[in-house]
């Protein structure tokens, strides 16, 4: 496969360590009440569409960015890549 | 009709005309007693033990495409019970000792070869680690054997013990491991439900389920509604897409797992090698094609296909092994669709859901599963409780925190 | 600096650097360079850029490296670069340029991180055609990039159009240095 | 008798001559000639033995799709079973095998298989051989074996070397025949990076095979111009002898280049092949199209072709298969081949048409809407026989026949990515069809263009649209003048004639009975029915049958082909040599190694190294007069308690971790808590995944307000790092955190013992006396008259020890230096098992223990898991079945009997309990002798364990059948106050 990283343009997958379901940049408060719960289905439910998948990619043998890519699962086509850091911003987490 | 030595030549004599379909193609009946969605190993094997253990009843099997055309149709045909942890070990045991008998049983030759498998050791913390899965195995009733670096190269004189990168050191193996004719075992189910009555409906896709009152009633299917007492769903790779008709959520990714075959060669290798130090595994099929493995390609997928850097991660594996293999040519590849679940352990077990059961997350142990998943989902299905050997299977175990995690890598589905 | 009395090993584990040509092509082992990693603190980049600029550190973009008179950099991450200077003068190049960025940047020295391999040849993408995915022949001769040569985690930095750099992990300097004879031999 | 059936004319060079041999009998060729046609020449047909039934047979074909003349090529360490003939470019000196035989070719004990072929009809095996059920492996199986499989692999490893390589163009041609090549010409001239890959040796595809010319030049010699043009176009690759085995994602293709497969040797340093991973932004399927033969009794035997083949054998090869020679076709192809033959002086005794009517061939017996219903000839063909349009039947005399059923498009890699191919009823045929690679199409006769000139138009048009999607401009191709001629064919797919078998599937033989027969017990669905019966399962992979079975179980269900289903192909195109696949990653250098910076100084004292993942550490550094690796490890350990030892730790993970949030950072990352740490001190630190268990361990220290370096496991030092890149990229993008790994940079030594610190402080260039340098106190100093480095105040042995850090260009200097200031103290160098000796010994938990099954109750540090704030794993190691009373724990445990010794993986049982799973407690995760204490020592986890110090239990092995009663202890076996520590 090829991901077209945002800012280094095309690269072979190769490259790149997969990580999971995108929806894992939502890591909840560890703090609030019924963390447990949440916690739970946070770490171990997945879509698991078969279809479009926002996903976590990690460039290893890059520049070391975390993407977003946007993947259909029954063919494997790529329409999205964003940088995880902004994804993460747009989703609300900073610090 | 029973199948014999005898019966092949007397057909053989007058023709082969006396053959009979292996199994019918009945329409769906308006309703069941039971219905087992999914017409894998899995699926088939629970219809065939319910009907012939559990109860007579009215069974079907809804298949979406062809039966057997899932990963019983698409792996490596490797039988073995060398887990470490008490919720795996007894089950794949039990599974063991069903395949033991599984021909004869079901009237159907599977090939079930048991001629050893080996899992080789390079290093002192594994040996460690084998030693404890090897005890773990005893301990459980099952059989496993500690060989050294001297026994493994009497075994298998041609593996790379001169020039390897990973040295090898030993091997834990098990003897009555192996390998089984693995379409076979779909037919021979198949062949076994349908000759006690149960309607294996081919060509019948589940479109969703039909819900009141937080009990299943039935299902909606491409071939029209069908109702039904109890369902249960064993379509291992589209578990969450069939599961999310039902509005559920599961713990596990679809992941896709990649297996080659060689052209046909005269014997080589007698049993199953698996080397761990580089992610092969290999068998000499009856047909003399060298039957071989490695990793999933990793990443989530639907696409019954992978991709290049894990063909030659694994050729790589298999030559670093076995330098004698350069000149083979690898004949064919082709991917299966796994559950991956996130502590690499299967589900056995109900829903919240009345009258609806689950089977899967076999991740890619589901193959050598197969006759021990189907009892023991039958037997949950006739009798509402787990089996015995599958009690550990629930999904609540990711609540309270009891992970069934065989190689301890957490919740990360493409680890296991 | 200091003198002291301890005589460093190369990467390949010899006193002296070492060269070896194969055919067209001529694999130098460079021990001369000091490197320090460059990462901008969360929202000084313009900071950064600016004390940079005053200490002729150029700061390429993605995927680019940049020549100054005494600092070279080539770009790591977002946010990030590896900057190169002579080793004679710059031995301890974090602790020269650390008062410089004072809390601007993180500075990290990464002198004995890396083996740099420096190669020669009229036809480099010939060789590099056997060793990694990167498309060295449709790239820019200011192309400084991170990939995959057997296994091995490597930074590929263009110098001209028939000189280039690579860095890989300085504990792996004689199987990166063993794949690349092995590979000219079959190209050459 | 040389070369008996060479004809005038051809593509090979007579003018060198090249011998080879077959089965120890020696013949000559040409150069240009293939194994076979060589052997054709030399009046040879008879090349191999089918599968099953080990039934006599020479070529079917002139091309890769060949299912019967397979060979072993080359003998020894190079012998390559399964090798086709047909595609195999023959060299001086060749050396070729038949196989699947014995003892003979000619004479084969196992073809009574034939002569039982009634009891072996398809899936005969599903239904016996089950009892008693012991006989399978012990009787029935071996017997199975023995018999299949085709060549046999040479046992020695394969002395060859392969390459990888990587390629990127615009256009990727997969295939250099008519379409290929003008597809090639159009992108060329546009200045497109273009490459053009041809399986064959020699590019131009069917064109070196027909007699028809273009722009009324000799196709083939318009083909070699043409190659010619292209390889002088800088930005156009020719790849001949490579074949594009797979499409894969994105727009990768995987080749194979047979860079010397051609030559007796492969030269020196040379790779012998290459796999060539090729990144294409658009390609063009140009692989043309593979002839299927007609199902009828017996025709399977040697000197029966298909009819293309046939020809090709005589325009391309100059060999006159047999004469006379006859065609069986349902097609105007078939004539075509009659003409050629007849053209070039080859008797054609018939050509049996099973079309009615038309008008008919000159020059031969066109004999139309007939048949052949049985062939004669025990190993090679001798006559045939045919029923015609008034059913009468007569035999015609024939050394040779050519059968055309028409010619399939060579799809296969539109449908490697699943896409499903489309019927057409005028090419009675299936094409690409849709969901194929994205950025592929197809052209010339693998779409279904099959006359010359549509190949031609087609490439250049398919070439125009695909850089057109890429924005490059092209002209447009003038099309040289060609040959037009239209596809004329009547589907015939078998003669249902006759009780004989009508083979379907060559290799495997499988025959129409068989098809019948699947169909009668329901394996209809085209995968129950090539499963049930192996139809296309042999190394062809079915590019000759799968077709006709299809068609043959069409006819049985009443169902059209496609309704009845389709031949989808998947990965390689042909077989494909493992080596190639696995390059130069192999043996030694499977994958690389990582070295210590002290490699050369250990490797100088004859230092026993073990792999600890990619790095290779000394293990233990015997002395002279030690025989045993107990003496030097006992030895090492001794000395480091009792004076001062040595022991290089660099491959510890490093990372240095700055920004003005740093220690919030690692407060987040670490259960423990670093905010609070003091600039120049050091901390222990447990990292834990979000599941609760232990990730990793190691210590922090903070070399300044918002500078830290972390260590972590040797082991876990890059998922570490991923990890930490996850937390800042991902969960917090907003803290000021910069993160860089500095494993490599510093060569790390720790230096351990009593004398410790007299010893360092004869190279350190500060004060590091107790007050000035307290336990875990770290600080950047420099050593040995002004070198730079960082000392740690830390121990992992339980003794007064120090880890000293220099640039690692210094390391070999300063493990001299240490072990030269040692000297005085008799201070030791130590390895990893001395390591793990003295870490077991005070009871620090390793990888042993590290098995990600644990948490930090496991381990006894649950008390490090801080709740008052959310790290990483915290939330989620608090629910009940991690925290649960009576689970696992870290415990000490030491023989009753200390001539005893220990084995790691045992498991504890209660005295007197059975050795059953019931009663498993727990087990040994890691065992060493403790030269202090004078026995076997070891952690374990136990059941309920810190409850249960002092018990009495038995640890058994049961693979080894030993048994060993133990007492379970405190994990910290010496100085559990850690008094030396701070000493």
């Amino acid at each position: 496969m090829i991901i077209n990283h945002p800012l280094l343009g095309p690269r072979d997958a190769q490259e790149f360590v997969y990580f999971g379901d995108a929806a894992l940049i939502a890591r909840p408060d560890g703090l609030s009440e019924g963390a447990e719960a949440t916690f739970h289905d946070y770490l171990y439910l997945r879509d698991n569409p078969a279809g479009d998948h926002r996903e976590l990619w990690y460039h290893e043998q890059g520049d070391r960015s975390w993407l977003v890519v946007t993947r259909n699962t029954l063919t494997h086509d790529i329409t999205a890549v964003e940088l995880a850091r902004d994804v993460a911003r747009h989703m609300g987490r900073g610090r | 009709m029973r199948y014999s030595g005898f019966r092949v030549i007397a057909e053989a004599l007058t023709g082969h005309k006396g053959w009979t379909p292996a199994w019918r193609d009945p329409a769906p009946q308006p309703a069941y007693d039971y219905i087992i969605v999914g017409g894998g190993g899995h699926g088939l094997a629970t219809a065939y033990y319910l009907a012939k253990e559990f109860r007579q009843a009215r069974i079907a099997v809804l298949e979406r495409g062809w039966i057997g055309g899932g990963n019983v149709g698409r792996n490596t045909t490797i039988i073995r019970s060398n887990y470490l942890l008490d919720g795996n070990e007894p089950f794949y045991e039990f599974s063991l000792k069903l395949w033991e008998g599984l021909e004869q049983d079901f009237n159907y030759n599977a090939m079930v070869s048991q001629r050893g498998i080996l899992n080789l050791i390079h290093t002192d913390a594994q040996r460690d680690a084998f030693t404890r899965r090897g005890n773990a195995m005893i301990l459980h009733g099952a059989d496993a054997q500690m060989y050294t670096r001297d026994q493994v190269r009497e075994m298998y004189p041609f593996l790379n013990f001169d020039n390897a990168r990973f040295p090898i050191k030993g091997g834990l193996g098990q003897k009555r491991g192996g390998t089984v004719r693995h379409d076979a075992v779909a037919w021979g189910y198949a062949r076994g439900a349908d000759g006690r009555g149960v309607d294996i409906i081919q060509n019948c896709e589940v479109t969703g389920f039909r819900i009141e009152g937080g009990r299943v009633l039935g299902v909606e299917t491409s071939r029209g509604y069908i109702g039904a007492e109890k369902i249960g769903v064993a379509v291992a790779g589209s578990s969450s897409r069939v599961m999310s008709h039902a509005g559920m959520r599961l713990p596990m990714e679809s992941h896709v797992l990649q297996a080659f075959v060689s052209e046909g060669l005269k014997p080589l290798l007698d049993g199953v090698i698996t080397f761990g130090a580089g992610h092969f595994y290999v068998s000499q099929s009856d047909k003399g094609g060298l039957v071989f493995g490695g990793d999933i390609d990793g990443y989530n997928s639907y696409a019954q296909r992978g991709n290049l850097p894990v063909v030659e991660d694994v050729c790589e594996g298999g030559m670093a092994l076995m330098p004698m293999i350069g000149r083979a040519r690898l004949l064919r590849m082709w991917g299966g669709v796994m559950d991956m679940s996130m502590d690499g352990s299967p589900i056995i077990d109900r829903t919240e859901i009345d009258g609806l059961y689950f089977n899967g997350g076999w991740c890619y142990g589901g193959f050598k599963a197969t006759p021990a998943s189907g009892w023991c989902f039958a037997h949950l299905l006739a009798t509402d409780t787990p089996h015995p050997t599958a009690t550990a299977y629930r999904f609540d175990r990711f609540r309270k925190g009891l992970m069934i995690d065989e190689k301890g890598v957490g919740a990360q589905p493409n680890l296991h | 600096m200091p003198e002291h009395r301890l005589k460093p090993l190369t990467p390949l584990g010899h006193a002296a650097p070492e060269t070896v040509t194969i055919g067209p092509l001529t694999i130098t082992e460079v021990v001369t360079t000091a490197l320090a990693s460059l990462a901008s603190r969360r929202g000084r980049a313009a900071d950064v850029a600016a004390v940079a600029a005053a200490q002729g550190i150029p700061l390429p973009g993605p995927g680019r490296v940049a020549a100054g008179p005494t600092y070279t950099a080539f770009w790591l991450g977002p946010d990030q670069w590896m900057v190169e200077a002579p080793f004679a003068s710059h031995e301890d190049i974090a602790a020269i340029l650390r008062p410089a960025f004072a809390d601007a940047a993180s500075i990290t020295e990464q002198t004995d991180a890396w083996a740099r391999f420096d190669l020669a040849a009229a036809d480099l993408p010939a060789l590099f055609e056997r060793l990694c995915g990167f498309d060295l022949r449709a790239s820019p001769t200011d192309a400084a990039t991170r990939t995959v040569i057997e296994h091995l985690g490597c930074y590929l930095v263009r110098r001209t159009d028939t000189a280039l750099t690579i860095y890989g992990p300085r504990s792996s300097a004689q199987s990166l240095h063993h794949t690349l004879t092995t590979a000219a031999r079959s190209v050459y | 008798m040389s070369q008996m059936n060479r004809i005038a004319g051809g593509q090979i060079d007579r003018g060198q001559t090249l011998r080879f041999s077959f089965d120890g009998q020696a013949f000559t060729g040409h150069a240009g000639d293939t194994l076979a046609s060589a052997l054709l020449a030399n009046g040879v047909r008879l090349m191999g033995r089918s599968f099953k039934y080990h039934r006599p047979r020479g070529p079917l074909s002139a091309g890769s799709e060949e299912p019967n003349a397979l060979v072993e090529l080359r003998s020894g360490a190079r012998r390559e079973p399964n090798t086709r003939a047909t595609v195999t470019e023959l060299f001086a000196g060749l050396e070729a095998t038949s196989q699947n035989r014995w003892p003979s070719l000619k004479f084969d004990a196992l073809a009574i298989n034939d002569r039982l072929s009634p009891f072996f009809a398809a899936g005969f095996y599903y239904k016996t051989f089950m009892w008693p059920a012991a006989f399978w492996e012990k009787l029935y199986e071996p017997l199975i074996r023995r018999a299949a499989g085709l060549g046999t692999l040479s046992r020695e490893p394969d002395p060859d070397a392969y390459d990888k390589g990587f390629l990127h163009c615009d256009l990727l041609i997969i295939g250099a025949g008519p379409a290929g090549l003008a597809a090639a010409l159009t992108a060329g001239r546009a200045g497109a990076r273009v490459i053009i890959a041809d399986e064959d040796f020699r590019m131009g595809g069917r064109l070196n095979a027909e007699t028809f010319g273009i722009n009324d030049a000799p196709a083939a010699d318009w083909a070699a111009q043409t190659v010619a043009d292209l390889a002088q176009m800088p930005n156009v690759r020719l790849l001949p002898r490579t074949t594009i085995i797979g499409a894969f994602d994105h727009g990768i293709y995987a080749a194979v280049e047979r860079v010397s497969d051609h030559l007796a040797i492969t030269p020196a340093g040379k790779p012998r092949q290459i796999l060539w991973r090729l990144y294409a932004r658009r390609a063009i399927l140009c692989a043309g199209a593979t002839e299927r033969p007609i199902a009828f009794e017996n025709n399977d035997r040697p000197g029966i072709l298909l009819a293309g083949s046939l020809r090709a054998y005589a325009n391309r090869w100059a060999v006159a298969v047999g004469t006379p020679t006859a065609i069986f076709t349902n097609n105007d192809d078939g004539l075509r081949t009659a003409r050629d033959l007849i053209a070039k002086g080859v008797a054609v005794s018939a050509v049996i048409d099973t079309r009615a009517g038309g008008p008919k061939l000159p020059g031969t017996d066109h004999i139309q809407g007939a048949e052949v219903i049985d062939t004669a000839g025990r190993l090679g063909l001798t006559q045939i026989t045919i029923r015609d349009a008034q059913g009468r039947t007569r035999t015609i005399p024939a050394q040779a026949l050519g059968v055309s059923g028409g010619w399939n498009p060579n799809l296969n890699i539109s449908s490697h990515h699943r896409g499903r191919p489309v019927w057409n009823d005028a090419l009675a045929a299936f094409t690409p069809g849709p969901g194929g690679p994205q950025g592929l199409t197809a052209a010339g006769a693998a779409a279904g263009a099959f006359s010359t000139h549509a190949a031609l138009a087609t490439g250049a048009a398919e070439a125009l649209a695909a850089l057109a999607d890429l924005g490059i401009s092209a002209a447009q191709l003038d099309l040289p003048k060609a040959e037009d001629t239209p596809t004329a064919i009547t589907p015939h797919w078998y003669v249902a004639a006759g009780k004989g078998r009508a083979w379907i599937d060559q290799q495997n033989d499988v025959t129409v009975k068989d098809v019948k027969l699947a169909h009668q017990e329901n394996f209809r669905s085209v995968e129950h029915l090539k499963r049930y019966t192996t139809l296309g399962m042999a190394t062809d992979q079915g590019k000759t049958g799968n077709m006709l079975g299809l068609a043959v179980m069409a006819e049985l269900t009443g169902k059209t082909i496609p309704e009845t289903g389709t031949t989808i192909y998947r990965p390689p195109y042909t077989p494909v040599a493992m080596g190639v696949l696995a390059g130069r990653s192999q043996g030694a250098d499977f994958r690389p190694r990582r070295l210590t910076p002290s490699h050369r100084w250990a490797a100088e004292q004859g230092a026993v190294f073990v792999e600890v993942g990619m790095w290779l550490r000394a293990q233990w550094l015997p002395r002279a007069g030690e025989t045993h690796w107990r003496q030097s490890v006992d030895r090492e350990v001794l000395v480091t308690r009792n004076s001062a030892g040595i022991c290089d730790v660099t491959t510890l993970g490093k990372i240095d971790i700055q920004g003005t949030d740093a220690g919030l950072f690692l407060d987040r990352v670490y259960a423990n808590t670093f905010s609070t740490l003091a600039v120049g001190k050091v901390r222990y630190g447990l990292m834990l995944r979000e599941d609760g268990m232990v990730m990793d361990d190691g210590t922090t220290a903070r070399l300044g307000p918002n500078e830290y370096v972390m260590t972590t496991t040797t082991a876990n030092a890059v998922p570490v790092f991923r990890h930490l890149e996850y937390c800042r990229q991902c969960l917090w993008p907003d803290l000021d955190v910069q993160l860089i790994s500095t494993t490599e940079a510093w060569a790390q030594f720790s230096v351990a013992g009593p004398n410790a610190r007299k010893l360092l402080e004869k190279l350190v260039d500060q004060d590091i006396s107790d007050a000035a340098f307290p336990y875990m106190a770290c600080a950047e100093i420099t050593v040995c008259g002004g070198l730079r480095a960082r000392l740690f105040r830390i121990s992992f042995s339980g003794e007064l020890a120090y880890e000293i850090a220099v640039p690692t260009r210094y390391g070999d200097a300063m493990i001299r230096e240490l072990v030269a200031a040692g000297q005085e103290f008799d201070a030791v160098v130590y390895g990893t098992e001395a390591l793990g000796v003295m870490r077991v010994e005070k009871g620090h938990v390793a990888g042993n223990e590290l098995n990600g099954q644990s948490a930090a109750l496991n381990m006894g540090l649950g008390k490090m898991v801080s709740r008052k704030k959310d790290a990483i794993g915290m939330v989620l190691s608090q629910r009940e079945g991690m925290t649960r009373d009576g689970g696992l724990r870290l415990v000490g445990v030491k023989p009753v009997d200390p001539a005893k010794s220990l084995t790691a993986g045992s498991h504890f049982l209660a005295l007197g309990a059975p050795s059953t799973a019931a009663h498993d407690d727990g087990w040994l995760t890691s065992v060493v002798f403790s030269p202090n204490l004078g026995h076997s020592i070891a952690l374990g986890y136990l059941k309920n364990g810190t409850a249960r110090l002092g018990e009495r239990l038995r640890t058994v092995n049961l693979l080894a059948g030993t048994e060993v009663e133990v007492e379970i202890t405190s994990p910290h076996f010496i100085d559990p106050e850690g008094a030396r520590l701070r000493a």
